[in-house]
């Protein structure tokens, strides 16, 4: 007897809901054993990792922070992905953001007023959107794979922040440490719920989920790029023009790449350093895998991946466990995340057969 | 087959003795039955035909044979010993060789290695040198060191017809092999395999074109609906009965077929092509030169040829899939259309159907509904501001359903789940109903069922009735002979002149697919 | 040619060992048609598998050869999940890096701070002692040379083999290699165990080598460059190996800039290696027809065996 | 969180030696109830550097207080938005003392100390404190001044090869210290400088300190935390220095001496000063005198000479008769900066980014 995988006919609704709990479930099962193995109290663990971190209005507010720029750019790139277009230099574009909104800011510097956010969000999205032009123009001009143009771009991202924070864009008041002044208070984010730090940067990021939501199922520009992810031939003979569709994915993840890497620095950080994201934009592209590529799905996955981060932390401060431990239990969530999500389209069934073809309908 | 009915005495591989044997083979999937208790015996020497619409059954069969599914039930026996087929491997050990109707090529490689990886051998020089003897021996000319992406359709048909002569089978299954030869092509094949035949070699000949089957097979088997219908002489059989046997009480009367063309006397020309050249845009593409061509409305002009000879780009550069740059090669009535992009062509009224179904006509992981949005959205307003009208393409969808029997669980069934001839109702269904003044359809009945290809041929032509112009390119003369009322050829980027298709036979239609620009002595336009 | 020209070639050789290492495995790994964005991981737990167990036996080929097991066995839980559940395969490389990130700091909690003899250099009488080529071509660690060589045999493999055409087949159309009867999911599997070990071999070489230490993290992105290098390559071996070089060569070659006392901010001369890899893309991406027979253009896609 | 990038900052600087806040009346612990204190740290325990030696003071704190203290740590904070919700979950779960120790969670521990004003804050090389926020750093200058000094003397190359992390204050501080050492005992010894733009990457540290031998430096030193550079100067056969920690291990003959970042004294005596209650704001910036910035012994290639020159310099630090920054400096331009007579006041110090006399190349502005 052997267990094979027998490929439904159409996928199944019900495990679209159901596969996240069983690996959930198995999660639990199998870190219970990491943790014995470990000699740890696994209920401890478990209860630092899952509940504590949201069992308070602040630590609500804190899931909400973390992961308002995973659900933003996990959509984004979303919808890039459907179109088959892959954009993995996000957190490129989201530095690009920070840098070119937070210049707005210390520009204006010690201007207040309305206008000052709003143009800092367009230099933001700006910026992303920039930095994500290049690999856009390098591919539909010369072929060149976005892989590798975005990857490599992010690294030069890096070092021009680092370059802006010791030089250009330094605090002139601050003893030549690597970073800016603090923004003006016109410059932040405004708080939406008192004594936390939850920024209006979570509503948008829900708004763009929603947004992208829409977007994807009912405009005509979505639906061409979903063409164009599923058979670029028939985006052609559909009159959609395929080198505007990866500029549009490009653009639409460096935009909102950008504009997360804007409300960070606006947000929780409020000034630039040197390291503004601890890695959304790699992040963002389990987030939008795990989400199975739909805005919807992302809110989700966005929210159980910040989850985890928050986990590890508290686990760390009540149970003095490693960070190393946190690595493998969130590599260990995302494998069973991902490998239930198989029961969608297959289900499985005992066989006694030695041979395993798996088939479909001829 | 059961055990009492092995002969007794005689022994395994005699040349009396069946080749093969399936017997009470039953495969089911989830909700269909695609094979029921099939009976089948091959004998060596003989053309045996498998005869039956797309979904009875013949496919699945197969590749139970071949090692590629596995049977819920039944036996098979091999030159008289009761043998497992449990791959494809195994089946070529056995000496079963198939050439399929998608071919199993590896485009980025070479004709070499992937007639290697076919037979499981190296690709070496030894193999170019068997590849060279066999392809000469055949009349199947190929490049060995060329790479699949480079070739056109017919000469991947030939990688794959050498790649099992090569392994010297007892047995060689043919699904569909002729849909992209020309006629002296197919002439030359149908030697082949009667020379095949003669050698011993048994030979299942998959088809739904019933005159082939007549003039090439010993045997007929057909099928309906996964069940062995009848075992036939194709000889001693018109092609009407032979149509009946496999569709049932479904046969269309053949009357539809045979409308009348109308005389394109005094009717305005709708679609101008004037000397066009289109270099060919990259290595694995045919160039098109000194094209000239004028659609007039209410008729159908038919352009033959093998594919490959510039039909995908003459296809493309018409739609609009490949605009050019500068004006006066295409017009529209009055408007030059060259540099328009699909959707504004679209929009002034010339829609297409592309030979490829799935993922150039439609997208197969995508609903009916989305299906029917892929082109609807600007002749049928199914997209607005921007904004893409979920329900209208629903309704588009359905009507499209409705009006062209398109069998399905309604729109928001996935366009892949269609079988071929389903699918191709639709989305010749989705073009025709958007009322084109032009329309050009490319293959429209490749890999489809009888059935289905009347129901298209009468909605061409009853789109032509209604004073559009159509277009239909074609490897499939029967088709063409039968639809057209004025009949070219494309070959090499060429294309010829145009003549009235009833003042042509085959033959004539044949010099003109091998180059021919004109004919002598016979009326024509450009 | 000056020492110092020689050992700045040597310094060369060492930067981009480990990224020939890593490269050729993963470009196999795509040349199946699978894409594994965990290299990062595997190289983590190989460096830290090979630090360790060349320190608990005193032996670096025990080390190396563990190395490999190691990368290996953390290939497998990709192999199994991406091909036999299905799962997305970017999405399951990044996971694992994460978690190849985690267990390698957890394995390696107490080996931080030790110091081990690391792999010797190759010493030939009489060849290593030449001027010129003998440091050049004889003086160094047997590694350096199993890199050459592994990038001929893949090539060999690749162009040659009959082995290598299956597998260059399965990445072109699973479909049609399934079609013919090839097992689709085993050459796969092959591919990425392998993979896997060679990452493994680049982490080796980077605890017991490049650097002969553990510390956590201590590829320090080698393996995404790696990633970005099998494109830049076209998925050709002679390429990935140029372009190691080229990335390893600038690399350095901006550390000497420096120290030659240029005045440009030096964050600028550090993006020299990611942007000249550009630059050079964008040249070499006009050959379409070389990307198209080279490409695998099932790469990515999930294999659903439809018979 | 997942990343393919070397993390790009990490602490950075010390704190102003002056403005000494109120201090603020301190709780006092009872003897029944453990002290909680907790660690944020910016990398791994195991990067045995940095991070390494704060832990090496946790463990001190634990060693001298026994079950009179409970010790809490959280790894590998980002600094950025994540430092601030783990200073607070600190802060809001008991802990009494937080040792934050990096430059950059400066900000962060300020808005949190405003929301706990019982709790006491300790912030490594920052330089904004508060009635519950000190600050502490090491003058790890007068150990460069050490090695400047031992440098000069032993060179045969008069090329040293600094590799050098980011281009802010507190390296260029190391930068020039050393150089002024260096000179004064050599005055033709030049220091060549590489940045290689991260704190810590093995491999890229030991290429840039390959790439220094090959330009002639004959001893290498390094502001970034692996051990990868002596490891090198030993295969090579050149002289180095270590960093942060002892690294004879690594380079038993390479290694002359190393500055190690001693916090041990420091942690314990800020844990007692809680328990006793009379922890108070400060501003503290030692260096060798406190043992903050500590040496371990010599290493074999180190002559008697240049020990005992060593010693001295070290000696008229902690003495007070020498400072490393005291004048005449002269700038690259040949401009003095400093008069003969004068010092560097700690100000000047905090923010310095100019190269003195000696260093090859130019800081870029």
């Amino acid at each position: 007897m052997s267990v094979i995988l027998e490929r439904r006919p159409t996928p199944s609704g019900l495990m679209g809901w159901l596969a996240p709990v069983l690996a959930l479930v198995m999660t639990v099962a199998a870190s219970v054993l990491l943790f014995l193995l470990l000699g740890l109290p696994a209920g401890a663990a478990l209860h630092a990792f899952f509940i504590e971190p949201v069992s308070s209005r602040y630590g609500l507010a804190e899931l909400a922070v973390k992961a308002a720029p995973l659900i933003m750019i996990g959509v984004a790139l979303s919808i890039g992905f459907r179109a088959q277009v892959f954009n993995i230099g996000a957190e490129g574009q989201l530095i690009l953001g920070g840098i070119a909104g937070g210049a707005v800011a210390l520009a204006l510097y010690p201007v207040n007023g309305w206008f000052v956010l709003p143009l800092m969000a367009l230099a933001g999205i700006a910026g992303g959107m920039g930095w994500a032009a290049i690999p856009a123009l390098l591919k539909t001009r010369f072929g060149a794979n976005e892989i590798l143009t975005s990857l490599m771009l992010t690294y030069v991202a890096v070092l021009l922040l680092s370059y802006m924070v010791t030089g250009p864009l330094r605090d002139p008041d601050g003893f030549n440490f690597p970073e800016s002044r603090l923004f003006q208070s016109s410059a932040l984010l405004p708080r939406i719920l008192s004594g936390t730090r939850l920024h209006i940067g979570f509503p948008i990021a829900i708004a763009i989920a929603l947004i992208g939501w829409v977007f994807l199922s009912r405009t005509l520009l979505g639906f061409a790029l979903r063409i164009n992810g599923e058979a670029p031939r028939a985006a052609r003979f559909a009159g959609f023009n395929s080198g505007r569709l990866v500029w549009v994915a490009l653009l639409i993840g460096g935009g909102v790449s950008g504009l997360a890497g804007l409300f960070e620095v606006a947000g929780p950080i409020g000034q630039l350093l040197p390291n503004i994201s601890p890695g959304y934009g790699f992040t963002a592209i389990i987030v939008a895998f795990l989400g199975r590529l739909h805005p919807v799905g992302v809110v989700f996955a966005g929210l159980v991946m910040a989850l985890s981060y928050l986990g590890g932390e508290a686990a760390q401060i009540t149970m003095n466990l490693p960070v190393a431990v946190t690595g493998v239990f969130q590599g260990m969530l995302l494998f069973f995340l991902l490998a239930a999500d198989v029961l969608i389209n297959y289900r499985l069934r005992w066989s006694g057969k030695t041979r395993s073809i798996t088939s479909s309908q001829p | 087959m059961t055990a009492e009915a092995i002969h007794p005495g005689i022994a395994p591989g005699s040349l009396d003795q069946p080749l093969a044997e399936l017997a009470g083979i039953s495969k089911a999937y989830p909700g269909v039955l695609a094979n029921d208790a099939i009976d089948l015996v091959v004998e060596p020497g003989r053309i045996h035909a498998l005869l039956g619409e797309n979904g009875a059954g013949k496919s699945t069969l197969v590749k139970i044979l071949y090692g590629l599914l596995s049977a819920d039930s039944g036996t098979l026996r091999w030159q008289g010993a009761d043998v497992t087929i449990d791959s494809p491997n195994t089946a070529r050990r056995l000496g079963i060789a198939m050439v399929f109707q998608h071919f199993s090529l590896f485009d980025s490689l070479t004709v070499l290695e992937n007639i290697a990886l076919g037979m499981g051998v190296d690709a070496d020089t030894d193999l170019a040198t068997r590849i060279e003897d066999v392809s000469t021996r055949y009349g199947l000319p190929l490049d060995a060191s060329r790479s699949v992406f480079e070739l056109s359709v017919g000469e991947r048909q030939r990688i794959e017809i050498v790649r099992c002569l090569l392994q010297d089978p007892k047995l060689l299954v043919m699904d569909e092999p002729t849909s992209v030869l020309t006629p002296a092509e197919v002439e030359q094949l149908f030697v082949t395999l009667r020379r095949l035949a003669s050698e011993g070699v048994a030979i299942l000949y998959i088809s739904h074109k019933l005159e082939e089957i007549r003039v090439l097979c010993d045997t007929a088997t057909i099928l309906r609906s996964g069940r062995v219908v009848a075992t036939a002489s194709p000889a001693d059989e018109s092609a009407a009965s032979l149509a009946t046997l496999m569709m049932g009480e479904n046969a269309p009367n053949g009357s539809s077929l045979a409308v009348s063309a109308p005389s394109s006397q005094g009717r305005s020309s709708l679609l101008r092509v004037n000397d066009l050249e289109v270099p060919a845009s990259s290595s694995d593409a045919q160039s098109l030169s000194g094209i000239t061509l004028s659609l007039v409305a209410g008729t159908i002009t038919g352009i033959a040829g093998v594919a490959g000879n510039g039909q995908d780009e003459l296809l493309a550069v018409l739609t609009g899939e490949l605009t050019l740059s500068g004006l006066g090669k295409i017009r529209m009535g009055d408007t030059d259309v060259g540099e328009l992009g699909v959707a504004q062509r679209r929009r002034l009224g010339l829609s297409a159907v592309p030979e490829e179904r799935l993922g150039h006509g439609a997208v197969p992981n995508m609903s009916l509904s989305e299906n029917a949005a892929l082109t609807g959205f600007t002749r049928r307003g199914l997209a607005r501001g921007g904004w893409l009208r979920t329900g209208a393409a629903r309704h588009f969808a359905q009507e499209i359903i409705d009006r062209f029997d398109v069998r399905c669980d309604g729109p928001q069934s996935l366009a892949g789940s269609l079988s071929g001839g389903n699918l191709q109702k639709f989305v010749v269904g989705r073009e025709v109903l958007q009322a084109p003044s032009v329309l050009v359809v490319s293959q429209p009945t490749w890999g489809v069922d009888a059935g289905a290809a009347a129901a298209i041929h009468a909605a061409l032509r009853e789109l032509a009735n209604t004073g559009s112009a159509v277009l239909v390119i074609s490897q499939d003369l029967d088709e063409l002979m039968q639809l057209t009322d004025w009949l070219g050829a494309l070959c090499a980027g060429r294309l010829s002149r145009f003549y009235p298709t009833a003042s042509l036979d085959v033959q004539q239609v044949g010099l003109l697919m091998g180059g021919a620009n004109a004919l002598e002595g016979m009326e024509s336009r450009a | 040619m000056s020492d110092a020209l020689i050992l700045s070639i040597l310094t060369i050789v060492t930067a981009s060992t480990p990224l020939v290492f890593a490269g050729i495995g993963e470009l196999v790994v795509e040349r199946s048609g699978v894409l594994n964005l965990g290299v990062e991981g595997m190289i983590l737990v190989g460096a830290v598998s090979g630090f360790a167990l060349a320190n608990l036996s005193g032996s670096a080929t025990i080390g190396v050869v563990g190395a490999c097991v190691a990368g290996a066995v953390l290939a497998s839980l990709f192999a199994f999940l991406t091909l036999n559940l299905k799962s997305s395969q970017v999405a399951t490389g990044l996971a694992l890096t994460i978690f190849g990130a985690g267990v390698s700091a957890l394995m390696g909690q107490s080996y931080v701070g030790i110091a081990v003899g690391g792999l010797p250099k190759m010493n030939m009488p009489g060849l290593t002692d030449l001027p010129v080529i003998g440091p050049l071509l004889f003086g160094h660690d047997a590694l350096v040379y199993l890199s050459f060589a592994l990038v001929a045999s893949v090539t060999w493999f690749l162009r040659r083999s009959r082995a290598g055409l299956v597998l260059r087949a399965v990445g072109d159309s699973h479909d049609s290699a399934h079609a013919l009867g090839y097992r689709v999911i085993r050459v796969r599997w092959g591919a990425i165990l392998f993979g896997g070990a060679c990452s493994g071999l680049a982490g080796a070489y980077l605890s017991l080598a490049y650097t002969p230490m553990w510390a956590e993290n201590m590829s320090a992105g080698r393996g995404w460059i790696a990633l970005a290098l099998v494109v830049f390559a076209v998925w050709q071996p002679g390429r990935l190996l140029l372009g190691a070089y080229i990335f390893g060569g600038i690399s350095i070659l901006q550390l000497h800039i420096q120290a030659l006392g240029l005045s440009v901010p030096s964050q600028l001369m550090s993006m020299l290696p990611y942007v000249v890899t550009i630059i050079v893309l964008v040249v070499i991406s006009r050959d379409s027809a070389r990307i198209r027979r080279n490409a695998p253009a099932s790469i990515g896609k999930p294999f659903h065996p439809t018979a | 969180m997942l990343s393919p990038l070397v993390k790009t900052t990490r602490r950075a600087v010390l704190g102003l030696a002056s403005a000494v806040a109120l201090g603020a009346l301190s709780s006092v612990a009872f003897a029944a109830d453990p002290v909680k204190v907790g660690f944020v740290y910016v990398g791994p325990i195991s990067d045995h550097g940095w991070t390494y030696r704060h832990d090496v003071g946790r463990l001190a704190i634990e060693e001298a207080f026994g079950d009179a203290v409970e010790t809490t740590y959280v790894e590998s904070v980002p600094e950025g938005a994540d430092a601030e919700r783990v200073i607070r979950n600190l802060a809001s779960s008991g802990h009494d003392l937080i040792f934050t120790t990096s430059f950059g969670y400066m900000n962060p521990t300020i808005k949190v100390a405003r929301d706990f004003p019982d709790v006491k804050f300790e912030h490594a090389t920052g330089y904004q404190r508060a009635d519950n926020v000190s600050t502490y750093s090491a003058r790890f200058y007068e150990g460069r001044a050490v090695l400047g000094t031992m440098a000069g003397m032993m060179t045969e190359s008069n090329v040293i090869g600094y590799i050098a992390s980011f281009p802010i204050p507190e390296v260029v501080r190391g930068i020039n210290a050393f150089t002024i050492a260096m000179r004064k005992v050599n005055p033709d010894a030049e220091v060549k400088v590489v940045w290689v733009n991260t704190w810590y990457d093995p491999g890229k540290e030991a290429d840039a300190a390959k790439t220094l031998i090959d330009q002639g430096a004959d001893i290498i030193t390094q502001h970034t935390d692996s051990p990868a550079p002596l490891q090198v100067a030993q295969e090579r056969g050149v002289l180095g220095f270590g960093q942060a920690s002892d690294m004879q291990s690594f380079a038993p003959e390479a290694q002359l001496t190393s500055i190690i970042d001693d916090w041990n004294p420091y942690y314990v005596a800020r844990v007692q000063a809680v328990m006793d209650g009379s922890w108070e704001s400060q501003d503290t910036w030692t260096g060798i005198d406190d043992g903050m910035v500590g040496f371990p012994g010599y290493g074999p290639a180190v002559s008697e000479d240049v020990q005992a020159a060593a010693e001295t310099v070290k000696e008229s630090i902690v003495a007070g008769t020498l400072h490393p920054f005291a004048g005449p400096i002269v700038n690259q331009a040949g401009e003095v900066v400093v008069e003969e007579g004068e010092t560097l006041d700690d100000k000047a110090l905090l923010g310095m980014n100019y190269y003195v006399e000696g260093v090859q190349g130019s800081l870029p502005k």
